[in-house]
């Protein structure tokens, strides 16, 4: 598929169609896989693809250092296609200003804490049933396989992985949750690298970095990791595709991704919304139906 | 039933009122002239809807000491600005699931509609919240939380 | 062990507003020991606390020989805004005196030449406020300053006081003319302009030009023209700073800390500094 | 004629510190993931060497997160309260010898005409016990700025692992030697570190490039891809940028200090829009110039200790060392030409 990726872009990038393509390298130490901005047709052979594609490109697409190389072409998996599809129904990007290159994904494996392989698959693969991009202008892999691979994780896609972890945290009692994550938190130092990799928080001045009023402290102290953590997730609400960017790059291993899972599952429960799936979608907390439940309400 | 009359060191708790401008506000106006007395824990906070209730607001009221939070504005159809209510009930429903996972006690987070003719609702909501949350006695995880940080 | 980043409880003496959204505020030290042997040199910066609000930079902008200290800010930020509403009686902090000087003795026996544009003046003040007050030290002294309309002139009564004294030309210009019927014994011009007509030479003469970049950039080669050197050309740099006394990392120009080997520079240090202010 | 100790030893003079009100801070595992912490009990730590921490000991002797002064306001005026001087014994024990060289790096910033009380108090009532690392991983580069994996640099002991659980002692300061006098028995055994880590860059013809290419379009060329997040440097044991900020009320309240990084947009964001680093070029720029040219400028010590936990904890695969090798090759091409 590698070589199929490649001479693709190498196309895109002869023709002019696109000015840059943002996809996988091995840019990190020892090989590790990163981004790569190709714009020379013959540096296409930088471009790598395997189990390791860990991060979600799209963040890359609202980055005014990137916006400056032109009109991109952009690797993706089916998470991070979802999560273009997001930007463009945000109006950050038009869809026509974004070549998007789709390839089939058999699952990404998780990473040590020095960036190497250990051979288990992220968590949202586990309970992955969509294996080949969709919304794409060109898809690279076998579709039968990806179908044949969706099949099979279909029986049990919401029991295994990442939503085994939540059902287990939501199993436990409110006070022994409320200490689960006072431990997580406390290792939280803020360093806001959940934020930044997540292609959809695009913000150029997040809440959190204001202070007029200061709505959260910018301390790492507890009560403001909690708001912190809390604000983070509630603001991705309806929004976010899972696709576990933010869990990856924290430095101190705070499982964030079961937070914004939460919000992911209530949206689809209640409302049978879904973000990223077509394009046009409006967004969840910015429509409202008067069917929505509110036995909740006194 | 005269807060004075308590012994001094019994636990008071702390009530952060959000309501909306329009509706509960002058609800809980209407009460004070139908001298329906409801108890002096509740700090109400005067927003203009309740589709303005920042969620960091309900987060920030325990940070500073709140034992409860309530938040309430006019029933659905009512709002002064025809859907203020419905985007705020979308998000108070996904903001508890959010709550309940990190395990923010839910009995301490109330909704409600109470529209400018409802005093007596008022009243007789913000009774029982006091009770309960004198019953639960003080919020005592997120003030270790707030301690410690 | 002294706590460095602890500030001194100040007094807010006189407040006095110079713009539409530009202070002068007085202050004294609390405590009268402290106000008593409080030192600073001419061109130095303090950093300013309104508590539970925050902390911000701005020059000491009078002379050393009085008994309290002046700063001036314009409300455009999170403690600036809240600085807008302190009157006379209330409690800020004060950390500092900061950051190097003007070498006045150096100056002593040369022409001055001060160039400031807008909110700069503050900086320059202080200069001008000593050389005046030790007048017989100092040849001619040449005071060019310009803001955008006459209400945006700060110190704009003092400018005319200034003009008093002996040997003093003070050239005040605005950008745009003020409306029908305003006095305005000022001229109608850019300060570069300005600063052309008003037949400077460099020989034993130094200048301080502080104000907006484009302002800088076109009234150096005036000075240049006139013979000034880059020796001779002072400039007060604002860079973003924390802690005021070189801990924090932040206001660094190349390897030079703008908080301990700053804000004065002679136009010589700045060109072998790179562009990162 | 080495000193041993044995893991028994070693937990028992540790428990005994602990008993006796000192502050020991250890390696402890959270998950599968190393952190130093804190510990109130000997158990909770993990003795042994190891490459791979999620933190530094940096937070032991500069906090994250440390309140500076409290307030209260009354009436007009303000009663301000100075934060508690850190006054209890801290033993810092399994450190890496890259950690603890960042103190000795770290010293002459705190020092530099005003003198920090917050870190030159937490330095001074510290005893740091460095394991000699056992293995080095793809990202450890201390060679390449004069650290090594046996280095006491910035220790007060050094261990080395031997086979049968035991440590070898080797006290380099009297504070190492108070700790472990009484405490090792005398043997012929003598432990080693392991290789040092292998390393084709030289740091400083890639500080001599930088020096001359401020301007230099490479800068952006290698950040493309970092997002601007402060991973890097706060996993770092010698950042030591920090904000100051208010919290509380008006009324009362307190000053704290937290960890802040180069790499974020606010950090030298005028109140008037201006920014003078707006690129993520430029502010990787500041931070390679900040470790390799001013610091050597200013204190003569390079500020960095080669231990690779910004490659290791960065989320788009950059840090210092992928950062110096792309610098490499920019140098030894401007060199050829």
């Amino acid at each position: 598929m590698e070589t199929e990726l490649r001479n693709a872009i190498r196309k895109l990038l002869e023709e002019k169609t696109v000015d840059v393509a943002i996809g996988y390298g091995r840019v990190g130490v020892n090989g590790a896989v990163g981004a790569t901005f190709v714009t020379n047709p013959d540096d296409v052979d930088r471009l790598v693809w395997n189990n390791e594609c860990r991060q979600n490109l799209a963040t890359h697409l609202t980055r005014a250092e990137i916006k400056k190389l032109g009109k991109p072409a952009i690797v993706v998996k089916a998470c991070d296609a979802r999560a273009v599809v997001v930007l463009c129904n945000e109006a950050q990007i038009k869809r026509e200003d974004v070549y998007v290159i789709g390839v089939v994904c058999d699952g990404i494996e998780t990473a040590d804490a020095a960036g190497n392989k250990t051979g288990a698959l992220m968590g949202k693969c586990l309970s992955c049933v969509e294996h080949a991009a969709k919304n794409v202008d060109l898809l690279i892999g076998d579709e039968a396989a990806a179908k044949a691979l969706d099949e099979k994780n279909a029986p049990n896609a919401k029991s295994v992985g990442h939503y085994e972890k939540l059902a287990k945290l939501r199993a436990m009692s409110q006070k022994e949750r409320f200490e689960y994550w006072r431990e997580q938190f406390s290792k939280c130092i803020r360093c806001h690298a959940c934020r930044q990799n997540c292609p959809l928080c695009y913000c150029n001045r997040c809440v959190a970095d204001k202070n007029r009023p200061t709505r959260i402290d910018t301390s790492s102290s507890l009560k403001g990791n909690f708001a912190w953590n809390i604000l983070r997730a509630f603001h991705l609400a309806g929004r976010c595709v899972g696709c576990g960017a933010c869990a990856a790059a924290c430095p101190a291993g705070i499982e964030l991704d079961l937070l914004n899972l939460t919000l992911a599952n209530a949206a689809e429960d209640q409302f049978g919304y879904v973000s990223g799936k077509e394009l046009g979608e409006l967004p969840l907390i910015g429509t409202y139906s008067p069917t929505d439940k509110e036995e909740f309400i006194r | 039933m005269n807060a004075e009359t308590k012994s001094t060191d019994a636990f008071e708790p702390k009530i952060v009122a959000f309501v909306c401008n329009w509706c509960t506000y002058l609800g809980a106006d209407l009460a004070g002239t139908n001298r329906l007395e409801y108890p002096a824990n509740i700090r109400i906070l005067r927003l203009p809807c309740t589709g303005r209730v920042d969620f960091n607001l309900i987060v920030k009221a325990f940070e500073i000491g709140a034992d409860a939070v309530l938040v309430s504005g006019c029933h659905p159809g009512d709002c002064h600005y025809t859907a203020g209510n419905f985007h705020a009930r979308r998000r108070w429903d996904l903001f508890r699931e959010l709550l309940d996972t990190v395990g923010i006690d839910l009995n301490r987070v109330y909704f409600s509609w109470i529209s400018a003719a409802e005093g007596a609702k008022f009243q007789k909501l913000v009774t029982e919240i006091v009770d309960k949350t004198r019953e639960m006695g003080p919020y005592e995880d997120y003030k270790k939380l707030v301690a410690e940080s | 062990m002294e706590n460095i980043y602890m500030p001194d409880p100040m007094e807010v003496v006189e407040v006095k507003q110079q713009t539409a959204d530009i202070k002068l505020i007085r202050i004294k030290f609390r405590d009268p020991e402290k106000n008593a042997n409080f030192k600073f040199n001419i061109g130095q910066f303090g950093l300013y606390s309104v508590f539970g609000v925050g902390e911000s930079t701005f020059n000491i902008c009078c002379s050393n020989s009085k008994d309290y200290i002046e700063f001036c800010f314009r409300k455009t930020g999170r403690v600036t805004e809240r600085l807008w509403d302190v009157e006379p009686g209330d409690t800020i902090g004060f950390r500092g005196p900061f950051g190097n000087s003007y070498p006045m003795k150096e100056w002593e026996g040369k022409n001055l030449v001060f160039v400031a544009g807008g909110i700069a003046m503050p900086p320059i003040r202080c200069a001008i406020l000593y050389a005046l007050e030790n007048r017989d030290k100092y040849g001619k002294i040449t005071i060019v300053y310009g803001a955008r309309t006459v209400n945006d002139l700060v110190c704009k009564d003092e400018l005319d006081e200034w003009a008093q004294y002996p040997n003093v030309d003070v050239l005040k210009t605005v950008d745009v003319a003020p409306p029908e019927g305003t006095p305005w014994n000022g001229r109608v011009d850019f300060v570069p302009t300005v600063l052309k007509d008003s037949n400077i030479t460099g020989d034993n003469a130094v200048a301080l030009v502080v104000g907006p970049p484009i302002m800088i950039k076109l009234s150096l080669p005036i000075l240049v023209e006139a013979g000034f050197k880059d020796e001779d050309i002072f400039t007060s740099l604002e860079n973003r700073m924390k802690c005021g006394l070189g801990k924090c990392g932040r206001c660094n120009c190349g390897s030079v800390y703008v908080c301990k080997e700053g804000p004065v520079f002679t136009q010589a240090d700045i060109k072998n500094m790179p562009n990162d202010y | 004629m080495s000193h041993i100790i044995t893991l028994e030893q070693l937990k028992k003079t540790l428990a005994d510190k602990i008993s006796s009100g000192a502050q020991v801070v250890a390696p402890t595992l959270r998950g599968e993931l190393a952190f130093f912490q804190k510990i109130d009990d000997v158990n909770q730590a993990v003795l042994e060497p190891r490459v791979r921490f999620q933190n530094s000991i940096k937070e032991f002797f500069f906090p994250r997160h440390e309140t500076i002064f409290s307030f209260v306001r009354q009436g007009s005026d303000v009663q301000l309260v100075d934060a508690p001087e850190f006054d209890v014994e801290q033993i810092v024990v399994g450190a890496r010898p890259c950690d603890a060289a960042s103190l000795p790096i770290l010293d002459p910033l705190f020092a530099w005409d005003y003198q920090d009380r917050f870190f030159q108090s937490r330095r001074a009532k510290s005893t740091v016990v460095v394991f000699a690392c056992k293995t080095s991983d793809a990202h450890c580069f201390c060679t390449a700025v004069g650290g090594a994996p046996d280095s006491t640099n910035g220790a007060d002991a050094i261990l080395f692992a031997l086979d049968d659980g035991s440590f070898e002692v080797r006290c380099v300061t009297d504070k190492g030697k108070a700790l472990f006098s009484g405490k090792t028995q005398e043997s012929d055994k003598t432990g080693a570190a392991c290789a040092p880590p292998s390393v084709d860059f030289d740091v400083e013809k890639i500080a001599t490039w930088i020096r001359g290419n401020f301007a230099s379009p490479v800068w952006e060329e290698i950040s493309y891809r970092c997002v601007g997040c402060g991973a890097c440097a706060f996993v770092c044991p010698t950042c030591h940028c920090f904000d100051i900020v208010d919290e509380g009320s008006y009324s009362k309240g307190k000053r704290v200090k937290n960890w802040d990084s180069c790499q974020t947009v606010l950090f030298t964001l005028h109140a008037s829009g201006h920014n003078p680093r707006a690129t993520q070029g430029a502010r990787q720029r500041q931070r390679m110039m900040h470790k390799f040219v001013i610091y050597p400028d200013k204190f003569n010590a390079k500020l960095c200790t080669g231990c690779g936990a910004c490659s290791r904890s960065c989320g788009v695969s950059f840090g210092v060392r992928p950062a110096l090798e792309e610098l490499a090759k920019v140098a030894n091409q401007s060199e050829n030409n």
